[in-house]
């Protein structure tokens, strides 16, 4: 009879979330119907030209897609050198990182981009639309996800060098077998989601001409003066894109957050 | 200036010393400050190989302080730390150099180090938390230093979670591991500072076991600790801090049971009476 | 004779083209224009003495020209959902670049470069791309860092208010609001910053800069008018703007003389390679399409009117 | 003597510190050196026409922080409005608050004002450029805040609300004075974060119109093709910005981490 | 189904309790399910007012869980829990409406608990922790809440620290102020949850003082600890706890010093031995 109660309680609770849930859904639904019958109201889609258009919007997709990952890749790459200069003891390299975080977080994206594509040039490196738009977002990103390394490295508890040290073992051997291993699992997570932001501000590499998702969708609608709907197209892909990222980078969160590697905590 | 050593009265080796063995740990004069608060005021400690030795002490008296400093995990502001025929001299007032750092390293060597929070490395699994040190450090091979981690494991009794990993052990298991870690080092000396302070109070006794067997067998042992019953029991000699001094040194049959300082006095009287 | 035309081989020497470019436009084009085509040299030894360094020689040498075009502006430019690009400026693009193909004997391609507007106007190409056959018009500044080719048509600025706005006329419009495309000579036009060679400019009424929005393009004019936005005017390409009314955008183009018209021409990047070998090739070539009908039929197909002459 | 050794450290520390920062600004200057030489030679300043167009660009400057400023404002009410939903027992006003999340953080921000700006006024609601820039920031700010916002919320420690709930406070009572007051200091940081981004991407609201710092230099630049150097003049100064405003965001947070009210710990 | 209280007949009312007073609290038969780990199996409990009962147990055995269970901060899986006339009924199977809620906040006005980790409001001063249920729950005009704080505060010596804020206290001085807090609701009952595991040893003393008295005062309290001599000195009763069964219920002199539960035994050899 006992294990029937723990059983009842249980069923009990989980109906409750199905419930809960169910409701939650439900709302979800209403919402979204709601948002499309406002549009369809307001911007009268024209489904014969959607159909046209939507093999040529969708083929931004993977551009999008190809874009942001490169990107979120070198980025990584110059974070961890900058995370190196800033934790370092050295003032220079301290200095020179310290530099870049500055000025690639201090100015605006656009204006990045637009620097690589129209001056650049004038220096004799001349890139074309899709490198510009990589060596830009990678460049910002790589200053943002610094900062965000610099402070998974510190996260690591200071408990972890002190136990390597009293082993003997060097700074480096500290860092390289102690800490690194352990800020990575910290910073993860944080890449995953600047993967997924990255996704949007590729848009921003339209202005110089990458056909891309947006660039696609203005593209696809100018001509008729149809620009919302395909806009609209845009952003309903943009959204399917981001949920479907954020999800795995979720998935990625939870199995950094818990399994067997967390940190330990006393009692 | 050339610090010269000088052993205190009391400390006379105890009954696991071989007869004649010089001291393994010479801790000269150590002098620490935070800022200018002075942490520690000249506190010298003469250890003979396969003593244990316990620190008391409020606190805040400075206890954990002196222990980072015989291993240079804190630079003491002035003296000299001598283990095992490594000697390093406090040297605050310029940079570490290469030279300097490397010696730091080789006295590291010689004390191994168990600290309150466990500190294992939750990356690595419990064998691995005790060959990382031997294969990058001493350059072990791997083979070799997982059959000396294995034998330090079955030493501690935890042979059955060598592949587990420390989140999934318990305080008590923790610590053990921690304890074998410090031991595949093979250090002359191992200090300890509260290992039992983060433990649910249950779980106390398997890790004093452990501490206890290293004591009979001849470790030579520092250990800053709360636990009296310890320190009476396995402790060739006590060392009674407070505001960062030694104030009394001897027996524990002398200094717990019958403390002639005021200060230890007091803080036994209030340690105890709860 | 500064022309850049007398034997192929001085249409590669550097001088000649600096010259041409210090002077007005539209003169330097017709200079080159009325030289040029006399002395059109045969393909092969066109072909075979360019100099490699300069703009056709990288051409050449790499197959493929690489032509940018803004494709957000029918009827002149714009895109089909499998990806290729029509109206009149492309047209214009394709029929030259055959042309060039069989003057020089070459089998040269295009390579489509499609950067937003606001950059292909922001000068400092860089050598992305070779030439501009995107209705650029000729103004004084723009000039100062393109090398423009003979006129291919003469283009002409319209305002055109909202279907059911009272306005008639361009002087009712003084204080009002206006939309224009960002970096457009209609954007110039209203500012009163409008440097061009035509004469004939009609004054823009005056309104305080606050009333004007600059979009990203025209386009966006017209749809944000079609939205429900209240501009009291666009000002935009005529052209532009009747195709849009033909489209059903609620919107009236004022009637009388054109706001100002102007030549539209080819254009090449002054800072990249030598550009007068290419201008020695491609000016012949605009002339013969103007004297053979090419152009006053792709005018008449894409725009349903012939813009190709320069009006008198 | 000993008071003497205690001086002689702090000193030689000191000494080492000040020698570090020395050598770090020598680097920065180094750094600026360089690449200010590396523009003058590639983009040739011309300093007659920047001098003539510099108060033009400049007054873009309170535009950008104003955008920026009232967007901040609004965006942190719809996140306190969200985070309530996100944190209430509802299933719907959870729906809502989680769509609301979920729709504007998965969608580039672009699109969001080019949206509002062409879309709504087929519904009948035309905002002008600069409400309409104010909105698009503030709804998309206001969803990344809604998520801080809750996790302020869920990172007060459970044993508040326990300590509370067995001194017979209410779940209202106990949210609204000991929740909401811990969450606050735990958040604010992050909206002077938020508050640094939004000057940078204050800038896209130039795509409708709005005259601020970005629009402004491209205005000045564009019609004698000089818009590299006017857009780097742009870059300067939102550069300057973030550098001031990070400075009293990094005292904030210094604030906000250290001082009396920062939560205890035990031992 | 009316659950009968049965009183255990160790359970006999202590020495400060009015002759002929009915119990305060009475929790019957209280089951805990996390899931289908059963974590109490029917534990009971009465007490009688002014008595000072302890909780002993192993670690994991359920005593926190028990605890938590009186004043609802966990909701039992069975059984109920009256105290001093407040009846509240276990009801796992249905979500808590408002009229369930405001019962349960009756019962935890006549409750008060002391956690382990302290648990003040960071927020705000030592005086605003001690007001703010005061003012907000009771509805007290401010001027007597802060009369009353004053009061209590006086009571744990920490009248001094009226403007200080938690994070500037001593882990002892913390857990005196939580003590405060509670007391300012006047509660009948006053719960406790390892008080000092938290606490650095040589703090422990003043918090075990100001305990002490509260118990010679009449209060009623219920305690888990691990002190022993708190357990041996203050309590009128141990109730021993077991995989979350209270096995051995009496006088202290019975249950610590002469055990008769082998689990009991077990414990207290393994927890005073080192
Ligand atoms: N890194 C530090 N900076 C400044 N002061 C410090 C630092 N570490 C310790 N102290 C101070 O030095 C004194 C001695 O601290 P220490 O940790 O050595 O005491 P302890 O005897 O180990 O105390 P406990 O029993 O609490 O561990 C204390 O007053 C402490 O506040
Ligand atoms: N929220 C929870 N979810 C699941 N299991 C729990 C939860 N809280 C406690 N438990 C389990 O219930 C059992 C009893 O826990 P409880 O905290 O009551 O023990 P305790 O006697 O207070 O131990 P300690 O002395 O360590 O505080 C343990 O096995 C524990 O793992
Ligand atoms: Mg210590
Ligand atoms: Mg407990």
């Amino acid at each position: 009879m006992n294990q029937q109660l723990a059983t009842d309680i249980m069923d009990a609770r989980r109906q409750r979330g199905r419930v809960w849930r169910t409701q939650f859904m439900v709302m979800w639904g209403v919402i979204v119907a709601a948002l499309l019958a406002f549009i369809l109201v307001t911007i009268r889609l024209d489904s014969d030209f959607i159909q046209k258009w939507l093999p040529f919007i969708l083929t931004g997709v993977p551009v999008t897609i190809f874009v942001a990952l490169i990107s979120i890749f070198f980025a990584s790459i110059l974070a961890t050198l900058g995370a190196l200069g800033r934790v370092s003891r050295s003032p220079y390299l301290n200095a020179i990182a310290s530099f870049y975080v500055s000025f690639f977080r201090g100015t605006p994206l656009l204006l990045q981009i637009l620097f690589i594509y129209l001056a650049l040039p004038q220096a004799g490196i001349v890139l074309p639309a899709l490198p510009t738009g990589i060596v830009a977002l990678s460049l910002n990103y790589g200053a943002y996800l610094t900062e965000i390394f610099r402070s998974g490295i510190e996260a690591v508890p200071h408990g972890q060098t002190e136990a390597a040290q009293s082993l003997g073992m060097s700074d480096r051997t500290t860092f390289r077998r102690i800490i690194v291993p352990q800020a990575f699992r910290i910073v993860t997570p944080a890449i995953g989601n600047d993967f997924v932001a990255m996704l949007k501000d590729s848009s921003l590499v339209s202005v110089v001409g990458v056909q891309e998702l947006l660039w696609r969708a203005q593209a696809a609608g100018r001509p008729t003066f149809q620009s919302m709907q395909t806009l609209l197209v845009a952003a309903l892909v943009y959204w399917i894109l981001t949920i479907v990222f954020s999800f795995f980078q979720n998935r990625l969160e939870r199995k950094m957050a818990t399994g067997d590697r967390t940190p330990e905590r006393s009692r | 200036m050339t610090l010269q050593h000088v052993v205190h009265p009391a400390e006379i080796p105890g009954s696991l010393v071989a007869p004649g063995a010089p001291p393994i740990l010479q801790a000269t004069a150590i002098e620490k400050y935070f800022g200018t608060a002075r942490v520690l005021r000249g506190c010298s400690m003469t250890v003979f190989p396969g003593e244990t030795v316990t620190i008391l002490g409020r606190s805040g008296s400075g206890k954990s302080t002196f222990l980072r400093c015989l291993n240079f995990l804190e630079e003491p502001s002035a003296g000299v730390v001598e283990i095992s025929g490594v000697r390093v001299e406090a040297d605050p007032l310029r940079p570490r150099h290469e030279k300097a750092s490397a010696r730091i390293r080789q006295l590291r060597l010689h004390a191994g180090m168990v600290f309150q929070e466990f500190n294992l490395f939750p990356h690595l699994s419990v064998l691995g938390n005790l060959i990382e040190a031997p294969i990058h450090v001493k350059r072990l091979p791997r083979k070799e230093a997982i059959e000396l981690a294995e034998g330090f494991l079955a030493k501690v009794g935890l042979s059955e979670k060598r592949d587990e990993y420390p989140s999934r052990l318990s305080g008590g298991q923790r610590q053990r591991v921690a304890i074998a870690r410090a031991l595949t080092m093979e250090p002359e000396v191992l200090l300890f500072d509260e290992p039992t302070s983060a433990l649910d109070p249950s779980l106390v006794g398997e890790v004093l076991k452990v501490m206890e067997s290293l004591a009979h067998e001849g470790r030579t042992m520092i250990v800053v600790t709360h636990e009296m019953a310890f320190a009476r029991e396995a402790a060739d000699r006590v060392y009674f801090m407070s505001d960062g001094e030694f104030v009394e040194i001897g027996p524990p049959q002398n200094v717990i049971s019958d403390p002639q300082d005021e200060r230890t006095q007091d803080f036994l009287a209030r340690f105890l009476r709860a | 004779s500064t022309s850049g035309g007398a034997s192929p081989s001085a249409a590669a020497s550097a001088a000649v083209p600096s010259t041409a470019a210090s002077q007005a436009p539209s003169e330097a084009a017709s200079e080159v224009a009325s030289a040029a085509p006399s002395e059109a040299a045969s393909p092969s030894s066109a072909a075979a003495s360019v100099d490699p360094e300069s703009l056709l020689g990288t051409v050449m040498a790499s197959g493929k020209i690489r032509i940018s075009t803004d494709p957000n502006y029918k009827p002149f430019s714009f895109l089909n959902p499998d990806g290729t690009y029509e109206g009149f400026d492309s047209a214009t693009a394709e029929e030259t670049v055959k042309r060039l193909n069989a003057k020089l004997g070459t089998n040269i391609a295009i390579d489509w470069q499609t950067p937003g507007w606001d950059l292909i106007t922001a000068g400092s190409w860089g050598g992305r791309w070779d030439v501009s056959i995107g209705s650029m018009s000729v103004t004084v500044g723009r000039a100062k860092v393109v090398d423009f080719a003979e006129p291919y048509y003469y283009d002409s600025g319209a305002v055109a208010v909202p279907k059911d706005s009272p306005i008639k006329s361009l002087a009712e419009l003084a204080g009002k609001t206006f939309c224009v495309g960002t970096a457009t000579t209609y954007e110039q036009w209203l500012k009163g910053t409008l440097e061009i060679v035509d004469p004939n400019i009609l004054p823009a009424p005056v309104t305080p800069e606050d009333n004007i929005t600059a979009l990203p393009t025209d386009n966006e004019c017209i749809q944000a008018v079609a939205a429900g936005r209240k501009f009291d005017a666009i000002v935009a390409n005529a052209n532009g703007l009747a195709d849009a009314v033909k489209s059903g955008a609620p919107i009236r183009v004022l009637d009388g003389p054109p706001i100002f018209t102007v030549s539209v021409a080819f254009a090449l990047d002054k800072s990249g390679p030598d550009t007068a070998s290419m201008l020695a090739v491609l000016n012949p070539i605009v002339q013969e399409m103007h004297a053979d009908g090419a152009l006053s039929a792709l005018s008449t197909k894409w725009l349903g009117k012939d813009v190709s002459q320069k009006p008198s």
